[in-house]
């Protein structure tokens, strides 16, 4: 339970370009909160929870936990439970051994440390395979002792590294829960990396959204989501649709835009936002805030389909709105609607959004 | 001290990471600065402040001491008189570096192919094969050579058998000259290979050589592009071994009468009484090795070799390839022949009378006199305790010191790494007469190294002989297992809570242990063989197994040495079979099996 | 540890003695075990170091700055010379000294010869009759013996160095002319089959009928042929045996006291005969009683100036190592 | 383009336990399919693949390419590209040069070669990245590399073992539509394994669900989602309320229950379900097929809300039906629903189906 700040925070590494891994970064995490580290591969995900971690030392910058500098402290003094994007098991030690390292390190007593061993396989379903080899296990099952090693420990501040990357959506599901549970519970600290953006967005107190070393965007889930900061977290996180509009007039936290099939709308905009009429402004707008209705409806734009995705849940359309593609999701689309149907798109203006560029 | 920077001195330490200007902690307590671990940035220099000061003492000053000496008083004479000379020298350093790199080529050559057999395939007696294999480098230097060449000499068992099968005129098939060289470098050096390649493979992401062989590589494709790449580090650690020990290898050119080497030279120069001339040999010699290590070190510190998989991959490939397995099993029963046949010579010899044995294939008449004689001596026994006595305490020095150079060298970024690493095998590349000298002198006044303590004449200073002359055989070995293991699984030991040394004795040391293995064994045999060196420290106290032979061989009494020979080379088979046991013989075999299932 | 740092001489203690010795090692212990039995307080006091002449000199001379060793028992006159020039030697003034030849011995008492080996033709007396031998140096340069000589090698043999540095001398006594005696070298050098890398090698070949010839020292010749049971006779060189001097010292330093008690004593007559006797020495001093193969030894030195020799021993050997050997 | 054929291939581990990894599998995959395995962790994927690329030999069975039985070809006659779990890249190799291993065991020549490699880096989005060290990229950079270098030798079968494991949705997606173009185009025979459903459900032609090593369901994306053979299938794909209802009636092709709130249903069952009046039934109705609406709706099953989850693009919610807890996927719900509230549940009739236990 403790709040982990990084003070313009940057890496480079000596053959990493002429780009820094992690650029000018500060973020500052709250004790007990759960962190989410998002972002598209190779922005600096894994280098910035190593530099927490103690692995890598900035370039510049500091990090702290609580008031202490711990910029320079070794791994060890820093009671983190990391899990690699690797995994790192131990080869020469068996399932239950390798949960058990950390807690003979802390000197629990045999008894307890079995037990503690026992549940934390459990809470990631391996309970059972504690004498397996590791190299006996497949993939995933080796994914979640590394998940199991990190946890049981207990440490004030857990780093996990896309530890649910490889496992089914079922389990991923149950063990997300588990991690939530036992992080709310210890109150430990957690910072978290993943790919999945539904389990960033049901997971987290706070995202932030990096993009090539930089960070975006630091906010709640429902925030980062509905007013994106730019066209890259709007297009990032979830799908969206960034539609260059002309824009007709603006108030402070409102601007009003024509519509490519006409018609105008006023949707929401980040106060200082800079948009006049005359100009252009980027609006997102997502697939699932655009109803498909028939070329009927009135307050509908008219638009053709030219892509049909079947993807369980949903249905994802491309729409040509006016020459513009615009994505669609639609849960219970007309049977047989196939390419070149002409349908009518509502779009929820409610849900529209004026980025930054 | 000022002369080379070995160890820089507090007030000159670098940054450790890749980061120019570091920020400065404001505050920094003491105990987090002492408490700290791999990742401070002085941690390095606390760790190779001692083991540099050491190497300065005993292997670079000395060296340093020879080189002055070469340089003399007038400078470039020396040099000069090398180059110019009558060619002999030029034609001494043509031939030591033919022998050497041919002697690279061929262990490399047979004992890559050993472990590849041993390792790949499992066959009846593979086991027993694992014990003798290295048997070939555990022949006491002398006798193994004379034992070469009552083998394939021109009067050898095997050209003499031939031409008696043959009836042929002259003797069949006879090595002499570097031919004969090379046959006895190969036989006594391919364990260098043999050692570091298995460890290596033992300790290689099986993935990879799956990976090749999915995109459609085949064996022979896969050993040339992935695997042997793959070892490279372990082929370096032996190569520079091998490389070194034939530039300073001795008695085989003696003995096969190649006497344009380095090392005849300098010794006929010490008989000459031209003392500087030897120290421009010797310092040529040094010269030679420490580029030739540069070299490879550029060479292997191109590529990474450590598995970037994600996870453990277990050897699970499985072939079934009855052919393969016989082949295997046919060319191990060669080798096997081969590899025993100089101990088989020897022990021909132990058993046969003392002049019976001239011109016949094999000797005509036996006994076990040889063996009596030494039994009842009662001191008989005194000369083999030594030699196990001082190689195993020099063998812990090694491994402790070894290691931890290695890592140092391997994972902790610190000024005059690369120096560290020259110092290191600097001693292997001298000849022993050479480092022994050094050692007499060093220690022959009481002198900051030893703190204040007269070392000869005492029994120290025969351990700390092999000490400095086998560490290379350890910290190259380590160093090479080192590269292959994943940081980042130390990484993980640290970020549960392990100390730097608990994280590296129970997750790093335990994982490099192969190659640190096979390096104190070359460390132990080596010094219950050790001759050069001792004969020159010894004392009648501790008066090595060695120079019991030497002594024998001296009076000419042949059987008797070769009964010594035979003592010694039990000896080291007994402690190969139980560090075989101790590395889990069981676990290789299981292993071996798994790759033909 | 040896050396003489803490001198509590006097009475039935003796301090310890260390020797350094080139002798062979029955040799050794049988003197030291005369010595001890004679001198008791000595008993488990003398320290015995087998080890090569050259290694002696090297030994002594690293360790020239504390010396361990007391006694230098073994080595030719040219090791001995060297380590006198280079102060690693004691002068002393033992009682035998005056009935020594002065060829035998330095001028300062730094070294004294022991044993007088003269350097004969040995040949295989299996593959060869006593007739068919070669009788004279010159007879081994015919054409009957090519590929059939086994030579120690040279450059690195004391022993090899004295012959061939012998047999330049033979043809030029002041060592101005080597030619005459490098074109002799080069023909022997073209019947040589071997060059052997050390004694036991030597003996190998030379019993294994690799060759059949050598030039070797009478001692080793006669030990080998009585003692090892090897097929070797030699031949007394019709103009003359090249005779070296093989002697011991004190080492400076080092216990000079008991070196010169140790020294008196190798020179007690009864033990010098015994000596002779058991292992073909032949003494650098009159003995009372000579054993028989000594008494019949027809030694007939080859007359060379020894000095000449040292002064161009190094230069000489040299010579025929780059430009002679392999290439006759 | 070749067919392969799994018959009865069975795979035990010597250290496996009792159970076998693969169970008697039978599994036909036309040429030119795009196949996905789909099942938990462990319960068979990566062996499955292995047997087929020749790294184990099936304990029993047979496997064949086409007419021809491979099942003891060694791998590296068998023209598989495989992208290993654990991507397995040479270390010892530069990215381009990883990428280019396989043309050089074809012979492709130089210019060819180096052309193939830049338009595979290219294609998972790392131009430019050919001469970099493996050990300098992300995890998500190595997986991407493993991919380029299965991907560049264009092999007769691809065998593809969770490739997007570790990249973020947007690459996910942008990789996968690349995977399938490069498939189509080459006529290239897949066998996939993700723990990505929607991905599943996206690009498979068709899908096997395993579990424990068994095959449970082998059919289209569209049938194995809309009637899955059993309970696991039904809860494993996406997800599913699995309700154990009374029937009061079956036909050969339906069957009808009451529901739990009331009121009867006729839902579609598979041929020879045989379940019949007065014993019960398990039907599954997923969560996106039960709408919300409110408690005035005639003709909705009143329900009370008891979890509340926001995901993104739909909310998950936990709505309790006469004691039976229902999950519900909705798009839009009324702002401000919480927990406690009474709420109208709608079930889309034709979408239930009877699955067996
Ligand atoms: N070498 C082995 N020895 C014993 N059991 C093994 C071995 N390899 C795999 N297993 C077991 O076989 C089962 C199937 O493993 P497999 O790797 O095929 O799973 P998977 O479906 O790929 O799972 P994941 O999605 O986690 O990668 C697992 O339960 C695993 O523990
Ligand atoms: N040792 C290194 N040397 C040079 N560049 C590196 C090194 N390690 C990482 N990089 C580069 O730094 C960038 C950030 O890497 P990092 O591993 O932090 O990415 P990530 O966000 O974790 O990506 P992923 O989701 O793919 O794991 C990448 O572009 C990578 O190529
Ligand atoms: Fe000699
Ligand atoms: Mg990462
Ligand atoms: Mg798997």
């Amino acid at each position: 339970m403790i709040d982990v700040t990084l003070e313009s925070v940057s890496k480079r590494f000596a053959r990493g370009g002429d780009t820094a891994a992690v650029d000018d970064v500060d973020i500052t995490i709250a004790a007990g909160e759960f962190f989410t580290l998002l972002g598209p591969s190779g922005c600096g995900k894994t280098t910035t929870l190593r530099m927490v971690a103690g692995f890598y030392f900035p370039t510049s910058g500091r990090i702290r936990f609580g008031t202490e500098d711990v910029t320079r402290r070794p791994p060890n003094k820093r009671d983190t439970g990391m899990v690699f994007q690797n995994y790192a098991l131990f080869p020469h030690m068996s399932v239950a051994q390798n949960v058990a390292y950390g807690l003979k390190i802390r000197k629990v007593n045999r008894a307890e440390s079995r037990r503690r061993v026992e549940e934390a396989l459990g809470q990631v379903h391996l309970a059972g395979y504690g004498d397996r080899r590791i190299d006996e296990l497949s993939g995933g099952q080796q994914q979640r002792v590394a998940l199991a090693r990190a946890l049981v420990i207990r440490p004030r501040t857990l780093l996990l590294d896309e530890p649910l990357s490889n496992l089914d959506a079922k389990l991923r599901e149950e063990t997300r829960t588990e991690i939530r549970r036992i992080q709310q519970e210890a109150g430990t600290t957690a910072i978290y990396v993943t790919h999945d953006q539904a389990e960033a967005m049901a997971m987290s107190d706070r995202i932030a959204v990096m993009q090539s070393g930089r960070v975006q965007q630091i906010g709640a889930p429902q925030e980062i989501y509905h007013r994106p900061a730019n066209a890259f977290v709007a297009r990032f996180i979830g799908r969206s649709n960034v539609l260059d509009l002309p824009v007709v007039g603006a108030a402070e936290q409102t601007v009003t835009v024509r519509l490519p099939g006409g018609g105008e709308v006023t949707v929401g905009a980040p106060t200082g936002h800079g948009r006049t009429a005359g100009g252009t402004a980027l609006v997102s707008v997502r697939p699932e805030h655009i109803a498909l209705t028939t070329t009927t409806d009135p307050d509908a734009l008219p638009g053709r389909v030219t892509e049909v995705e079947f993807t369980g849940m949903a249905t994802n359309l491309v729409v040509d709105l006016a020459g513009e593609p615009v994505q669609v999701a639609a849960v219970d689309v007309p049977a047989g609607i196939a390419v070149g149907d002409q349908v009518g798109l509502r779009l929820n203006r409610d849900r529209m959004w004026v980025v930054r560029p | 001290m000022s002369t080379i920077p070995v160890t820089p001195s507090a007030a000159t330490v670098p940054p450790v990471t890749e980061d120019p200007t570091p920020p400065r902690a404001p505050r920094r307590r003491l105990a987090d600065r002492f408490g700290g671990g791999a990742g401070s940035r002085w941690f390095p220099y606390v760790l190779v402040f001692p083991l540099a000061l050491i190497l300065f003492g005993y292997v670079v000053q000395p060296m340093f001491a020879t080189f002055a000496e070469s340089v003399g008083v007038n400078g470039v004479a020396n040099y000069t008189a090398f180059l110019s000379g009558d060619g002999v020298a030029r034609s001494a350093l043509v031939t030591s570096l033919i022998i050497s790199a041919a002697s690279v080529l061929l262990c490399g050559i047979v004992g890559v192919a050993m472990a590849f057999l041993l390792k790949r395939f499992s066959f009846p007696g593979r086991g027993l094969i694992e014990a003798i294999i290295l048997v070939p480098a555990a022949l006491p230097p002398l006798i193994g050579a004379i034992s070469f060449q009552l083998l394939y000499s021109e009067t050898g068992i095997l050209p003499r058998g031939l031409q008696q099968l043959f009836g042929a005129e002259n003797p069949v098939l006879p090595f002499s000259g570097i031919a004969g060289v090379l046959v006895v470098h190969t036989f006594t050096m391919y364990p260098y290979f043999y050692l570091a390649t298995s460890a290596a493979l033992t300790g290689m992401d099986p993935s990879v050589e799956e990976a090749a062989y999915n995109l459609g590589a085949g064996r022979v494709r896969v050993w040339r592009t992935v695997l042997l790449p793959m070892l490279t580090p372990a082929l370096v650690s032996a190569s520079l071994l091998v490389f070194m020990t034939s530039l300073a290898s001795y008695t085989a050119p003696l003995l096969f009468g190649v006497d344009r080497t380095m090392t005849m030279q300098i010794y006929i120069n010490r008989t000459n009484g031209d003392l500087p001339m030897a120290s421009t040999y010797a310092s040529v010699l040094g010269v030679v090795s420490v580029l030739f290590l540069l070299g490879m070190r550029w060479y292997e510190g191109r590529r990474s070799y450590r598995s970037q998989s994600k996870g453990v991959a277990s050897h699970r490939r499985e072939i079934t390839n009855p052919f393969g397995r016989w082949a295997a099993l046919v060319a191990s029963l060669l080798a096997t022949a081969v590899l025993l046949a100089p101990v088989a010579t020897i022990a021909l010899v132990a058993f046969s009378e003392d002049g019976s044995w001239t011109t016949e294939v094999i000797p005509a008449a036996y006994t076990t006199a040889n063996f009596v004689t030494i039994f009842s001596d009662p001191e008989a026994f005194q000369p083999i305790l030594n030699s196990l006595q001082m190689s195993l305490i020099a063998t812990v020095g090694c491994v402790v010191v070894g290691v931890l150079i290695a890592y140092a060298v391997r994972r902790l970024d610190f000024r005059g790494r690369g120096l560290l690493d020259v110092a290191v095998m600097l001693a292997w590349a001298l000849p022993g007469t050479v480092v022994a000298i050094n050692l007499i002198s060093a220690f022959s006044t009481g002198n900051a190294f030893s703190f204040g303590q007269v070392l000869i004449g005492t029994f120290w200073i025969m351990p700390l002989a092999y000490f400095v002359r086998f560490l290379p055989l350890v910290f190259r070995s380590s160093s090479a297992s080192l590269a292959q293991l994943d940081p980042s699984l130390e990484e993980a030991a640290r970020n549960l809570g392990a100390s730097w040394w608990r994280a590296f004795g129970s997750v790093t040391l335990r994982l490099m242990l192969p190659g640190v293995l096979a390096g104190a064994l070359l460390a132990f045999v080596h010094g219950v063989g050790e001759f050069v060196a001792s004969v020159l420290i010894y004392t009648s106290d501790t008066a090595p197994i060695s120079v019991e032979i030497n002594n024998r061989m001296y009076s000419f009494e042949v059987g008797t040495a070769a009964a010594y020979g035979m003592l010694q080379v039990v000896l080291i088979f007994v402690v190969m079979v139980l560090s075989g046991r101790l590395e889990g013989g069981r676990r290789s075999t299981r292993e071996a099996a798994r790759w033909t299932a | 540890s040896g050396g003489g740092d803490d001198a509590a001489g006097g009475g039935a203690t003796a301090e310890k003695l260390t020797i350094y010795t080139a002798r062979d090692k029955k040799v050794s212990d049988y003197v030291v075990e005369q010595f001890t039995a004679k001198y008791p307080e000595y008993k488990g006091k003398v320290e015995i170091l087998n080890l090569g002449a050259q290694e002696i000199l090297e030994r002594v001379r690293a360790e020239k700055a504390n010396p361990q060793a007391d006694v230098w028992w073994g080595g030719t006159q040219q090791g001995l010379s060297a380590g006198a020039s280079e102060d690693l030697l004691a002068p002393i003034q033992p009682s035998f000294a005056g009935k020594m030849d002065a060829k035998y011995k330095d001028a300062e008492g730094r070294w004294f010869g022991e044993i007088l080996l003269p350097e004969v033709i040995m040949y295989n007396n299996k593959a060869l009759t006593p007739e068919q031998a070669p009788k004279d140096w010159d007879d081994l340069l015919k054409p009957e013996w090519k590929d059939k000589i086994i030579i120690r090698d040279v450059a690195a043999s004391g022993t090899m160095r004295s012959i061939y540095s012998a047999m330049i001398v033979r043809q030029s006594p002041d060592g101005s002319n080597p030619q005459p005696g490098y074109d002799w070298l080069k023909k022997l050098d073209a019947n040589t089959g071997a060059y052997a890398a050390n004694p036991t090698d030597l003996y190998l070949k030379l019993s294994r009928q690799q060759g059949t010839l050598s030039a070797w020292n009478l001692q080793d010749v006669l030990l080998q042929a009585n003692q090892s049971n090897m097929p070797f006779g030699y031949v007394m060189p019709a103009s003359g045996a090249p005779v070296l001097v093989d002697g011991l010292a004190a080492v400076k330093g080092g216990n000079t006291e008991g070196a010169q008690k140790f020294l008196e004593f190798l020179f007690d007559d009864k033990l010098r005969g015994d000596l002779a006797k058991e292992y073909f020495q032949i003494p650098a001093v009159e003995i009372a009683e000579q054993p028989e193969w000594l008494a019949q030894l027809d030694l007939k030195p080859l007359d060379v100036d020894w000095d000449v020799i040292g002064k161009n021993e190094t230069e000489w050997i040299n010579h025929w190592n780059s430009q002679i050997k392999n290439k006759g």
